[in-house]
């Protein structure tokens, strides 16, 4: 590997930019101004980035449906220049702000207002551990992984604090929906990381991360995602991590054909807008932890590929995690909540216990060569692929698809 | 299908006590239709549903129609012996008379088992004011549910056995019956300056003055 | 203990029950995205689980009985429109067919070939549109809703270039139809509706295999078939139950006995027979559009004896019923001789198939009641007329 | 297999990602203040008067004020009142105009009603669907003069229509004007009192036009 490559100066820059910035400072006051530059960067980059997912996710749905999608908002004073409809994001705040906030009169006051404001604290926290390229990780936490899932689970309670203090039907049944889903996700949430813990040995993030470079001839990454268990891992973070930050087929809290807006029924003007944006903030960490864990991190996926910068193809696997959850959204419809946790309890725990297992075994045979690494591939697929045909019977059981007869 | 005239029959030999009679229809659809008395209603219904000749298992549509009492004239020709000796005098006697008025329920009913119909039947109050009860049909024909209650609620004929009678479109505060005839439709209307109808006419009743957002007359407006 | 302090609110009113412990009563509609309209039903939930189901009705209501029997005959058939206003030209076609039997009226034949066309391709808006809307109430974002409103797009185009409205036709009158197509637009149509099946495999492909449609579906709001028939349930609803009545049939309405097609029947009379009804009879529908385009044959639209104005039948009364898209669509008409109707009455399938809705949802979630109140078909044009 | 139908459906809709960037079936949506939106020629909403003269619109309105049309409105948005006098119409023949005509857009549902019942042509549905107004009453409350217009708009916007009603027009004019030809004839060959004779241009309101179907609208009947 060549230094220049992973060294380059487009690699630092953020880090240069900030050290220049924070040299201007007296002594006393640079750890302060370290920090907040941290902050602001986060906040900046993924207010942007969730600006833009909102106009993706509505130009990329429309795509779906055939239609265009927003394509009229351009600048004021610029009649002519539309820009695809791309300041979009910017218009919907304003509207947002300027709209007249609405807080129901026998409302939880308190509770009412304090639900919006835990819920984007608690979505953004988990950015603080992502390693958004090789040099770029806010703090370095031994355990990032814990405290990722600590304060990602602090977002469902705001869901329960908006459903409760709205003091309305449909936002009670939403807030008790969002406390099954959470109790029912977290474990497959969380079992589907261990295996990755439990190979690499580390609850870092950094050190996962760092765990998955090289290639074998310089093309295939050694990405976790790209091993039986990694790959039976990833789809259960995948399916859990949907549910975890209620999105499509999984979005029961806020079911808009049954519960209206769920517990954001009683919510108006930028109070919505911050349960929407906090909304994504999750998806986005959950898809940057995805990432870090199980598709490489920042890695580049073929040696020759690398001189890009780091940080860069961490933004664009996460761009691809987040249209590939749009392209689910405009596929699938509502599970029920019952068949929510059924398949949570039912199939996704007892998949990844197992898949647990394996990570073990590939972990105790990672000396096997030549014809026993292709049985080592062999019997850590067959341990994924067998339970998940019998676990996937045995949950569709009674469902298939019908012929009928015609009347003589 | 056995016609109009033996299922008559055949439901007088089996209730002596019932009054079953044929409405002719005049028109060229043709559709006669049984005239029931109301106390021997659901039974002769039941029978009609589980008789195996005819399995009338489908009850498709129930309405209201509303006969409000009317003037009837009666002409009788009589021959009047001429006092003066000559031939007899015809003369027109004409004898005003008032037929009481009435509220009835139609009832079409097919077979879905026979894949035949129609047998329409029909049932009649004593008056429109205070002899409005009929049997309801509901416990035969649970289609008849909502089209009894919505009878009830725009022509007020009481269904007894309706297992929940309460009105169906209107509010359950509204007083009238907006299907009958006689019915007078409340000139509350909002106030629109249209140059025609008597829509107008009756809100500028209601409203002595109006509203003054919308005061200006339209040029075309009716002086 | 109630679930909220009493008079906290009036939307707040929880129903105690000893055995059930708290039960919570829900007012879902007439504001509520899954009603379909102002429909509304009075839910009273344990948990989720549905223990008490009311609808009420009305708040549509215009009395168009009432405005039709104060008017003329001719004036009413654009109020038809109105009723279901999906399917504006299979309701023309039932009040015209009931004026007819009641007035004695002959059709010619190319219009009853037209009348058929009309109601089928009518079929076909109004199952795709009820398909999608379905897939809306299970949750999807749109999809499929948006891609049977794209074929909807252009059959209602068809009807715009027609009758000049899309939605609200007017097309059918006393003794035939109002318009006769051009060979361009019978070539249109027929062009459409050979492309049809397309779109059908294609949605089919996309839906019909989902596994979350099937556990969504299948066992969900089941209906028997002598609880249906005993509350007059008619159309695809009562023919998923597997009862075979289909008017086009039994009554041979028009000229459907001069077609062949087939009435498919369900098994289980759950909410996916219901949906699978409506897939399986467009693509009945669209073999009768082709065998029509094909066989439609030359001549006047109008009964020469028809009269426009002055339209005054003789006394007397007829119930006229059609095969309409939600099921069995009747007019009751009474005559006294006058222009106006003496009893204009209309039997609206969508209201009559709501009998046992209550029934049906029992047991079931909150989000079943509103798929199976999906799956049952209703405008509220119609049900509160 | 547990998921093969929802992998199915995301092809589906991958399908339609791509297609609609370039197929014109599924891509079906037009911008509509862009690209102005493609009327059909039967396209019908709210009705118009037709003048024969757009330089004198009022004298040459064909409506005779014969009132059938507010007869049949079935929301009853119609008003007409009959002029006083009469003004020659285009046969040169006295005929009553409408002092006033007002169509309350507001009401109109544009059904048609009014044109298929009008004996005299006069009546014939447009193509204007941007009738926004500032006032609900006044603003929608459209009268005579904002109702007329001249043939020329019918002729361009129902071209089919337009002249199958002026072929018709034109021959009855026709015959009309030889039968007053030959009546003036007659009257100088034999001068006796004649009562008038009614023409074949105005059936007049009791003597509606037969009721068969206008083969205009969407071209004629194979």
């Amino acid at each position: 590997m060549s230094v220049v490559a992973t060294d380059s100066f487009l690699e630092r820059a953020p880090l240069l930019f900030r050290d220049w910035i924070v040299g201007h400072f007296p002594v006393a006051l640079q750890w302060l101004v370290h920090h907040l530059l941290t902050i602001t960067a986060i906040l900046t980059v993924f207010g942007l980035f969730f600006a833009f997912t909102t106009i993706a996710e509505r130009k990329l749905l429309a795509r779906l449906q055939n239609r265009l999608g927003p394509n009229r908002s351009g600048l004021p004073w610029f009649r002519t220049l539309k820009l695809w409809g791309l300041t979009q994001p910017f218009a919907d705040a304003i509207k947002a702000i300027t709209k007249e906030d609405i807080v129901p009169a026998v409302a939880d006051q308190v509770l009412h207002f304090l639900a919006p404001v835990v819920i984007v604290a608690f979505s953004l926290l988990g950015f603080a551990v992502l390693p958004f390229g090789r040099y770029l990780i806010p703090v370095e936490l031994d355990a990032a992984i814990l405290y990722f899932f600590a304060a990602g689970t602090a977002t469902e309670l705001a869901i329960f604090m908006a459903g409760w203090g709205s003091r309305n039907k449909y936002s009670l049944l939403a807030a008790m929906r969002a406390l099954a889903q959470l109790i029912s996700y977290e474990l497959p949430l969380i079992l589907s990381v261990v295996p990755v813990v439990l190979v690499t040995g580390t609850l870092s993030t950094r050190d996962i991360a760092l765990a998955q470079g090289g290639w074998t001839w310089g093309v295939l990454p050694h990405w976790h995602v790209f091993t039986p268990w990694g790959f039976a891992g990833f789809l259960i973070f995948l399916v859990a991590a949907l549910a975890e930050s209620n999105r499509s087929p999984f979005d029961l809290p806020e079911a808009e054909s049954e519960l209206i807006a769920g517990h954001l029924t009683e919510y108006s003007g930028f109070k919505y807008a911050l349960f929407f944006m906090a909304e994504y903030f999750g998806l986005t960490a959950l898809s940057g932890l995805g990432i870090t864990v199980f598709l490489g991190g920042w890695q580049a996926p073929c040696a020759f590929l690398e001189f890009i910068p780091s940080w860069l193809w961490f933004m664009g696997k996460l761009a691809g995690m987040i249209v590939f959850f749009i392209w689910i959204r405009g596929t699938l419809l509502r599970l029920r909540i019952d068949q929510l946790t059924r398949l949570a309890w039912q199939f996704l725990v007892p998949l990844a216990l197992l898949n647990l297992g394996n990570a073990a075994f590939w972990a105790l045979t990672s000396g096997w060569t030549g014809p026993l690494a292709l049985a080592r591939w062999a019997i850590s697929a067959a341990i994924v692929i067998v339970p998940f045909f019998l676990l996937g019977r045995r949950l569709t059981a009674g469902y298939a698809p019908r012929t009928y007869r015609y009347a003589a | 299908m056995e016609n109009l005239e033996q299922i008559r029959d055949r439901l007088l030999a089996r209730f002596p006590a019932a009054q079953v009679a044929i409405v002719v229809n005049p028109g060229s659809a043709a559709e006669h239709s049984l005239l029931l008395d109301p106390a021997s209603a659901p039974e002769i219904a039941r029978f009609l549903r589980d008789d195996p000749m005819l399995q009338l298992d489908y009850c498709s549509n129930v309405t209201g129609v509303d006969w409000p009492e009317k003037e009837i004239t009666d002409i009788v020709k009589k021959s009047v012996p001429d006092p003066a000796g000559g031939p007899d005098k015809v003369v027109e006697e004409k004898t005003k008379r008032l037929q009481p008025g009435y509220l009835e329920a139609v009832y079409h009913l097919y077979s879905m088992a026979r894949k035949h119909g129609s047998v329409i039947l029909r049932l009649r109050t004593g008056n429109r004011s205070d002899l409005v009860t009929l049997p309801s049909l509901t416990p035969v024909w649970r289609s008849a549910d909502f089209q009894e209650r919505e009878i009830f609620d725009l022509y007020g004929i009481v269904f007894a056995g309706h297992p929940d009678l309460r009105r169906l479109l209107m509010w359950d505060e509204f007083k009238d019956h907006p299907m009958r005839k006689d019915y007078v439709a409340p000139d509350d209307f909002e106030w629109e300056p249209t140059p025609h109808g008597d829509v107008h006419e009756r809100a500028k009743a209601h409203y002595p003055a109006p509203p003054p957002a919308a005061s200006t007359p339209t040029p075309e407006a009716k002086p | 203990m109630s679930l909220f302090p009493a008079n906290s609110g009036p939307t707040v009113r929880a129903v105690h029950d000893e055995f059930h412990g708290d039960l919570l009563e829900v007012s879902m509609g007439p504001q509520h995205p899954s009603t379909h309209g102002v429909f509304r039903m009075v839910v009273t939930l344990d948990g989720e689980q549905i223990v008490k189901l009311k609808p009420v009705f009305g708040y549509l209501h215009r009395n168009h009985e009432k405005i039709a029997e104060n008017t003329s005959y001719l004036s009413s058939m654009p109020y038809t429109d109105r009723l279901d206003y999906l399917c504006s030209m299979t309701t023309n076609w039932a009040y015209a067919l009931a004026v007819e039997k009641l007035s004695g009226q002959a059709v010619p034949d190319r219009a009853q070939y037209l009348r058929i066309i009309m109601a089928e391709l009518t079929r076909l808006v109004n199952h795709s549109c009820l398909v999608g809307f379905l897939f809306n109430d299970l949750g999807t974002s749109f999809t499929p809703l948006l891609y049977a409103f794209r074929e909807r797009e252009k059959i209602l185009d068809l009807f715009e270039s027609l009758s000049g409205s899309r939605m609200m036709c007017n097309y059918q009158r006393f003794g035939g139809c109002r318009v006769d197509p051009s060979p361009e637009w019978l070539a249109a149509a027929s062009a459409l509706v050979d492309n049809f099946p397309r779109f059908l495999d294609e949605y089919e492909t996309m839906l019909t295999g989902n596994e979350i449609l099937l556990a969504r579906t299948q066992g969900v709001g089941r209906l028997a078939a002598a609880h249906a028939i005993n509350a007059g349930i008619t159309g695809p609803v009562l023919r998923a139950s597997g009862v075979d009545y289909d008017l086009r049939k039994v009554d041979g309405t028009g000229f459907y006995p001069r077609f062949e097609f087939r009435v498919p029947l369900g098994a289980h009379g759950d909410t996916y027979d219901r949906y699978m009804m409506r897939i399986l009879e467009m693509r009945e529908s669209v073999k009768i559009l082709q065998q029509a385009f094909k066989t439609l044959p030359a001549g006047p639209i109008m009964d020469p004896k028809a009269k426009l104005r002055g339209f005054r039948p003789k006394a007397g009364e007829a119930y006229g019923r059609l095969e309409s898209p939600k099921g069995e669509l009747g007019f009751y008409l009474i005559s006294d001789g006058s222009p106006n109707p003496w009893r204009y009455r209309v039997r609206p399938p969508s209201l009559i198939n709501l009998t046992l809705l209550e029934e049906m949802c029992l047991g079931h979630t909150i989000a079943d009641a509103v798929v199976i109140l999906g799956s049952i078909d209703i405008v509220l044009g119609e049900v509160d007329r | 297999m547990l998921g093969s139908g929802i992998l199915k459906g995301l092809g589906v809709t991958a399908k339609n990602f791509v297609g609609s960037y370039h197929d014109p079936a599924r891509m079906v949506t037009q911008e509509y203040p862009d690209t102005p939106a493609k009327l059909p020629e039967a396209y019908r909403n709210f009705p118009f008067l037709v003048t024969e003269n757009a330089t004198d619109p009022m004298g040459t309105l064909r409506c005779v004020a014969c009132q059938i049309c507010e007869k049949e409105c079935p929301p009853q948005c119609i008003y007409i009142e009959k002029s006083k006098d009469k003004k020659p119409d285009a046969t040169g023949k006295p005929q009553l105009y409408p002092a006033v005509f007002a169509i309350d857009t507001a009401v109109c549902m544009s059904c048609q009603l009014c044109v298929e019942v009008c004996p005299f042509d006069a009546i014939k549905m447009d193509h204007v669907f941007e009738v926004a107004a500032t006032n609900r009453f006044e603003g929608l409350l459209l009268n005579r003069e904002q109702l007329a217009k001249p043939n020329e708009y019918f002729h361009q916007i129902r071209p089919t229509e337009a002249a199958e009603v002026d072929g018709r027009l034109t021959a009855e004019r026709q015959a009309a004007a030889e039968k007053a030809k030959a009546a003036a004839a007659a009257k100088a060959a034999a001068p006796k009192p004649t009562t008038p004779v009614a023409g074949v241009a105005d059936p007049g309101p009791a003597s509606p036009r037969p009721a068969t179907p206008k083969p205009a609208e969407g071209g004629t009947a194979p």
